[in-house]
């Protein structure tokens, strides 16, 4: 077990270290060790799942910061979902970058630096102790930045720095929460914090870290333009994945531990998520960029979830979670469905293009359920994620649910607006293309959002095991 | 104690010699001040009065001395400043080499 | 550099030679009376310097002088080393003195290794300073074309 | 000890005129006198091996620095200039810390042992069993080639630093030719 | 290990004497030798770590055979290895850098003289148990660094040279002063002894007047932020590996070293004890590393830029001191580890590009990612590691400095220090950005990867930078810890001195 976990983390990072070293390589090993670095680990998590199913299970590696061991990773129900979703997603995004990479110079450093990213990304997911958590974050962090430099302009390596610069403060921020917690309590284990307090400035501090991850408030506008500076493929991963950072280590953080947490924090973070989530939507309503246009849409998602988790009680642990994995699946195939539109018709303004349904007629089909996930409409998967939030939104405050709403509403809005693109008249001289590959991995993506939403019943069994065990 | 304040007296004019001056010689001498008073200071710090050198010349004779430790250590200072003094010197010779001047103010990185 | 007068020349060579053997008197007699291979060794290298100053040097004889002075010098530092390691290898501590107790207190072999480290420093320092000298008075060779 | 206070008043003046005079080599000659003001000071505190170091090293310090003033230049060309703009600030500053330093040095000096009258801890001991343990007859060379050769290794280290160093300042190019800064 | 501590001064003296001789024989001797005596002082001081961990008592060192406060006695205890161990670690890869490096530059054995010269007088300090004998080494080590950073004879060179001497020595005599003075007072140089005799004496004006003029000396040589105008100059003017030297280890080793020993082991001064002093330390230290990372990020210079970290992460170093609990030493000493071999990395990093290139300049090379791949990932990895990001060594010091100080109810002072780390990030970023990876304005500039010795340098720091990240833990408890616990312990030095 142990084994297995260390394997599903280490595979892809080695492998992607090993493609960073080794410059040179014939493409078609390259793309073939990227591949293979993926659909392993993805076959890891799977047999990860299978063989520990949902619950926790304590793994002791080495002891760090004290005499007795502690433990450093844990496979829990939470943890285990996230791995396989993401290391799924993964291996469509790499997929898709085959083709849509397939003329770039310095393709090694992009392969390297996804599986390097993937691994962190697995093993965050299976942290359990802040030091961890706070490696693999910053791990990803790193690969987050040289993939939005990737095209190396002036541009994209001004995105790339903000990016960095601002997660990075976020995260030393976070650093001095996580020295507060070990300080008080003489212990890194998130489990082992239940019952008892963090100092309000060490918890305040540790949430600043996570907005700026997970872009809400007042720290999302690195968000935007990372993804319009990085390659298709890779806004996919970060605003599918990479943002969810900051989300994923609230659940393990102020949830999972059962820290205590003053009376005004639910509301001081559904505040935050929802005034995220309303300003995001406006600005969504304005730029002409859709790649710009769904990454202010990210911002917006990512406030609902921050909704849900801070009324966790009762269900919005789980709504939180769901539109988490919703979001996830129908923004990476969003993403990746406008690189398709974005390659063939070298168009970035939504006002340039009409049409485009006559001419790539598979992408705007997947393209609008994934847009109708997002929206929430059911029975895709985004609806019943949205659903919960908001129901457990009205139960902790309404004010903040009736933000909620508006959001949701605004989300209709923006997202036709982007479909616009694809309906009306065909414009002169633009046409779009369904590619092979790249349409597949979308198809794939707006299939999972659809069948995953006939699924929910088991799914939400899944989840209340998963997290019941965990708590 | 006067004679220890006459050492820090010395120091100090050599310190104003650094500090104030503007030529590099001027400088160097400021430099071998310190030294000076820094030696002195510790020779003045073994001294004892109506006391011998520390030479022993007959085996039986009344070992009434001075402190001999300081004065092996001012023997190493001496020398340690000898050295200094040489290496800014050849340094100093070098820059006047570059700018026909002593003058700090006209030599571009010394001024800060 | 240029030489002075047969005058100073005459008496600089009378002196100069003085002023070496008497440089050597006071290094081995260090453990005895003031002085030591320091004050000695500058003695030394006086000397030279005076020799120098009175006769003028060409290039070559700096070339030479300039080598011979780098080889005793770092002699002089091997050997100084040396005379520490010899306690060293021989069991004893690092610069332990073996020879404390051969030879009579007050005569010149007595001491143990304080007289051979006084020669060692006496090499050292004479073939340093004078080194020294020719970097910053004459450097025909050592600094070509003058500034 | 009156005769000490005079050579130490002589070492002041001397001092101030090195300072203060605008012909290099008369200060560097100056200096000297402070040097050699110095190495009397040293005897008549009872320490004849620093007076004979110290009056060789000053004479050699000298000739180093009579030797870089011929290849250079006589004048002091600061001298005399009124004091500029930039240079108040440095002489202000400085003449606050050496009143300050005056000041906190007699406090120290308060509390030091008075002149002539040494603690002498150590030195008790290397007086006793020197010449029995070493053999040296001289407690200096005693001290510094047998209880402290350690020292003495450090300052011939020093000394031998100083001359490659000023091997070293002195090459007339550091760079080679300028080639390409390609390999070959 | 008990005979073996002098090696670490006599192996480098032997080697300084014997290059100059070997030099007349064949240019290469030079080369060889150097390197011989770096890659065994290495081993040596490994050897030296693995001694102590395992449980051996700290080596007493009794030169010439005599007592403790007779004679001269080197003293080799868990902090002094830990120093010795930073000197070689920087110095062995510098010396290898050196080879190529040299082959623009004449007097090739004065450099490696000097070079063995400068390790000599760094080992002689961090094993010295002798308040004299410690100045003589900083003197060797600091008049080696004097001539190396005027090794190039470059007006502007020599111009650094003579500023860092006089700064230098400035410093020099002040620390000679102070010892004069304890002298005096104590009559006796060994500081077991000497800490003793203070004790006694108790805390009084005295001993803090003595101790300022000391404190002054220390503060120059480590470059604290109202001293810290020669190091920009000097670092700028050296050769790389000597600015590698210069920055990663001579500032920590005479400044931050010596004044620890002082004042923890000599003085005897803790944070319960004196408290004012302690606070005063963390004062300096933000000031250095606030004002340090503004200039850094102002330069246009990339080795300037470093320069000016260097101050920076110094003040860190301070500042871990100045809170003085547990985990802020323990991530002091562990950041002196760090940042000696990290900004080693970067400086001999940026000195192969500047090679490559002919240029200093941010702004006027760019792309350079892409010919000299190892150069350049070797200066971003050692970017991570000085900015503080896991998993490499730097990014644990700057947990345990912060940690330190959240212990310490100092939460101002762990916040900036955290947020500063993101200035270091900052500048840092400047440089990789536009010299590495931006081609604004300019073409990629061409240019061929370095020799492969000096990238087997650059990769052998990288390797220990990332090694002593994710081995934090035995490093900790093998090497930080005990020294650290030197540091706690105070006067029990003395009683471990003159009892063994």
């Amino acid at each position: 077990m142990t084994g297995l976990v260390a394997a599903v983390i280490l595979v892809p990072i080695v492998l992607g270290i090993l493609l960073l070293i080794l410059r040179r390589l014939s493409p078609w090993a390259r793309n073939l060790i990227a591949v293979l670095g993926s659909a392993a680990t993805l076959g890891l998590a799977i047999v990860l799942w299978v063989t520990a199913g949902p619950g926790s299970h304590n793994l002791w590696l080495m002891g760090v910061l004290g005499a007795a061991p502690v433990p450093l990773l844990m496979v829990d129900g939470i943890g285990l979902l996230l791995v396989v979703l993401f290391s799924f997603v993964w291996l469509l995004v790499t997929i898709y970058s085959l083709s849509y990479m397939k003329d770039y110079p310095f393709q090694d450093d992009y392969y390297g630096f996804l599986l390097v990213m993937l691994g962190s990304m697995v093993g965050f997911c299976l942290s359990q102790n802040l030091l961890m958590i706070y490696l693999f974050w910053e791990v990803a962090g790193m690969a987050t930045w040289r993939l939005v430099a990737f095209y190396r302009n002036d541009r994209e390596i001004r995105a790339a720095t903000k990016t960095l610069f601002m997660t990075f403060t976020g995260s030393v921020l976070m650093l001095v929460g996580f020295a507060g917690i070990f300080v008080e309590h003489q212990t890194l284990n998130v489990n082992s914090l239940a019952g008892s307090g963090i100092s309000i400035w060490a918890s305040l501090l540790i949430l600043v870290g996570m907005i700026t991850k997970s872009a809400s408030l007042p720290f999302y506008i690195w968000l935007p333009d990372a993804h319009t500076a990085a390659p298709s493929p890779m806004s996919a991963l970060l605003s599918g994945i990479i943002a969810k950072i900051g989300l994923i280590a609230y659940l393990r953080i102020f949830i999972q531990s059962q820290v205590v947490l003053p009376s005004w924090w639910p509301l001081l973070v559904a505040g935050l998520g929802v005034g995220g989530s309303l300003l995001a939507a406006g600005c969504a309503l304005r730029v002409k960029d859709y790649k710009r246009v769904l990454a202010f849409s990210t911002v917006s998602q990512l406030g609902y979830i921050f909704i849900g988790f801070a009324f966790a009680e009762g269900f919005g642990l789980m709504a939180g979670v769901i539109y988490l994995v919703a979001h996830c699946l129908a923004k990476a195939g969003l993403f990746m469905a406008m690189g398709i539109v974005e390659r063939t018709t070298h168009k970035r303004n939504i006002d340039e293009l009409s049409g485009l349904a006559h001419s790539m007629p598979v992408t705007a089909v997947s393209c609008a359920v994934l847009m109708l996930s997002i929206i929430g409409l059911p029975p895709l998967l985004g609806f019943f994620g949205k659903f919960y939030v908001i129901l457990a939104a009205v139960k902790g405050n309404l004010v903040i649910a009736t933000g909620g709403i508006i959001a949701a509403v605004m989300t209709v809005l923006y997202m036709l607006r982007v479909y616009r693109m694809f309906t009306g008249e065909p414009r002169e001289g633009i046409t779009g293309r369904d590619s092979g590959v790249m349409t597949t991995v979308v198809v794939v993506l707006a299939a999972a959002s659809l069948v995953l939403g006939f699924l929910f019943p088991y799914l939400s069994r899944f989840l209340d095991q998963g997290i019941v065990a965990a708590l | 104690m006067i004679p220890f304040l006459v050492c820090v007296l010395l120091f100090l004019f050599g310190l104003y010699a650094i500090v104030v001056k503007r030529n590099l010689i001027k400088m160097i001498i400021g430099f071998c001040f310190m030294e000076y008073a820094v030696n002195l200071f510790f020779a003045f710090a073994g001294f004892k009065r109506e006391a011998l050198a520390p030479i022993i010349t007959d085996p039986d004779m009344a070992r009434n001395f001075v402190d001999p430790l300081p004065q092996a250590l001012v023997l190493t200072a001496i020398v340690i400043g000898l050295a200094t003094t040489a290496l800014m010197l050849a340094l100093a010779m070098r820059i006047y080499a570059k700018y026909k001047t002593f003058d700090i103010t006209e030599i571009r990185r010394l001024k800060g | 550099m240029r030489g002075m007068t047969s005058i100073v020349q005459t008496v600089a060579g009378l002196v100069a030679g003085m002023l070496f053997l008497y440089g050597c008197y006071i290094t081995l007699h260090g453990h005895l009376t003031p002085g030591g291979g320091f004050a000695g060794g500058v003695i030394v290298a006086a000397s030279f310097i005076l020799m120098s100053l009175a006769f003028g040097s060409v290039e070559d004889s700096e070339r030479s002088s300039y080598r011979f002075s780098s080889f005793f010098e770092s002699l002089g530092g091997l050997l100084f080393l040396g005379v520490g390691l010899v306690g060293y290898f021989a069991g004893y501590a690092f610069l332990n003195n073996l020879w404390a107790m051969v030879g009579r207190p007050l005569h010149l072999v007595s001491g143990g290794i304080i007289p051979l480290a006084n020669i060692a420093i006496g090499l050292k320092v004479g073939a340093g300073l004078w080194a020294i000298f020719l970097a910053l008075g004459a450097s025909q060779y050592v600094m070509k074309e003058g500034p | 000890m009156t005769e000490i206070y005079v050579v130490l008043i002589a070492m002041l003046a001397a001092a101030v005129v090195a300072i203060e005079v605008k012909d290099l080599l008369a200060a560097a000659v100056a200096m000297g006198m402070v040097g050699f003001s110095v190495a009397i000071a040293f005897i008549l505190v009872q320490a004849p091996d620093l007076a004979i170091v110290q009056i060789v090293v000053e004479i050699l310090t000298v000739v180093f620095f009579a030797a870089v003033i011929l290849r250079t230049t006589h004048t002091d060309t600061t001298v005399g200039k009124r004091l500029k703009q930039e240079l108040v600030f440095p002489a202000v500053v400085y003449g606050g810390f050496a009143l300050l330093f005056m000041v906190l040095a007699c406090r120290v000096f308060s509390e030091l042992p008075a002149f002539g009258e040494p603690v002498m801890r150590v030195a008790r001991d290397y007086i006793a069993i020197g010449l029995q343990q070493t053999g040296a007859a001289n407690l200096v060379a005693a001290v510094i080639l047998d209880f402290r050769a350690y020292d003495t290794l450090g300052e011939v280290v020093v000394l031998f630093t100083a001359v490659v160093g000023v091997l070293t300042v002195v090459r007339r190019l550091g760079r080679k030719a300028d080639k390409k800064p390609e390999e070959k | 290990m008990d005979r073996l501590v002098p090696l670490f001064v006599v192996l480098p003296l032997a080697g300084a004497f014997l290059v100059p001789l070997l030099a007349k024989l064949w240019r290469g001797l030079t080369d060889i030798t150097a390197n011989l005596v770096g890659a065994v002082l290495v081993g040596l001081s490994v050897y030296g770590l693995v001694h102590l961990a395992t449980g051996s008592p700290a080596v007493v060192y009794k030169m010439g055979g005599w007592m403790p406060p007779l004679g001269i006695t080197l003293v080799y205890d868990s902090l002094s290895a830990l120093v010795v161990l930073i000197t070689n670690l920087v110095g062995f890869p510098a010396l290898l850098f050196s080879v190529r490096y040299l082959d623009k530059f004449t007097g090739r054995w004065r450099y490696y003289t000097l070079f063995m010269l400068l390790l000599a007088g760094m080992n002689g300090v961090a094993i010295s148990g002798d308040m004299f004998n410690m100045f003589v080494f900083i003197e060797i080590a600091a008049i080696a660094s004097y001539a190396l950073v005027a090794f190039g004879t470059e007006a502007e060179e020599l111009e650094a040279g003579f500023k860092y001497m006089v700064m230098g020595e400035i410093g020099g005599l002040a620390i000679l002063f102070s010892i004069a003075m304890l002298y005096a007072k104590t009559s006796t140089l060994n500081m077991a002894d000497m800490s003793q005799v203070l004790a006694r004496m108790g805390q009084t004006p005295w001993f803090w007047l003595v101790l300022g003029p000391m404190l002054v000396g220390f503060a120059i040589k480590m470059a604290m932020v109202p001293f810290h105008s020669w190091l920009p100059d000097a670092h700028l003017s050296a050769p790389a590996p000597v600015s590698a030297m210069l920055s990663g280890v001579f500032i920590k080793v005479l400044g931050v070293y010596a004044m620890v020993r002082v004042v923890f082991n000599v003085f005897g001064l803790a944070r319960a004890t004196a408290p004012a002093f302690f606070n005063m330390l963390v004062g300096f230290g933000l000031v250095s590393i606030i004002a340090g990372g503004l200039l850094a990020i102002t330069q246009k210079n990339y080795k300037r830029l470093l320069a000016y970290s260097t101050v920076s992460q110094v003040g860190y170093i301070l500042l871990g001191f100045g809170i003085g609990n547990h985990w802020a030493i323990v991530g002091a000493l562990f950041h002196m580890l760090a940042h000696a071999v990290t900004k080693g990395l970067l400086f001999l990093a940026s000195r192969s590009v500047e090679r490559q290139t002919g240029s200093r300049e941010i702004g006027t090379i760019g792309g350079l990612e892409k010919s000299m791949p190892i150069t350049a990932w070797s200066y971003i990895l050692g970017s991570m590691s000085l900015a503080g990001v896991p998993p490499f060594a730097g990014f644990f010091s700057k947990l345990f400095i912060i940690l330190g100080a959240v212990a310490a109810k100092m939460y101002w002072v762990a916040i900036l220090a955290a947020l500063f780390s993101t200035v270091t990030l900052g500048y840092l970023l400047k440089v990789i950005n536009s010299v590495f990876f931006s081609r604004k304005g300019v073409e990629p500039t061409p240019a061929k990867e370095s020799p492969p010795m000096m990238l087997l340098a650059m990769v052998m720091l990288v390797v220990l930078a990332f090694a002593f990240g994710v081995g934090f833990k035995p490093v900790l408890d093998w090497v930080v810890r005990p020294a650290a616990e030197v540091l706690f312990s105070g006067l029990a030095y003395a009683r471990m001195v003159l009892g063994g």
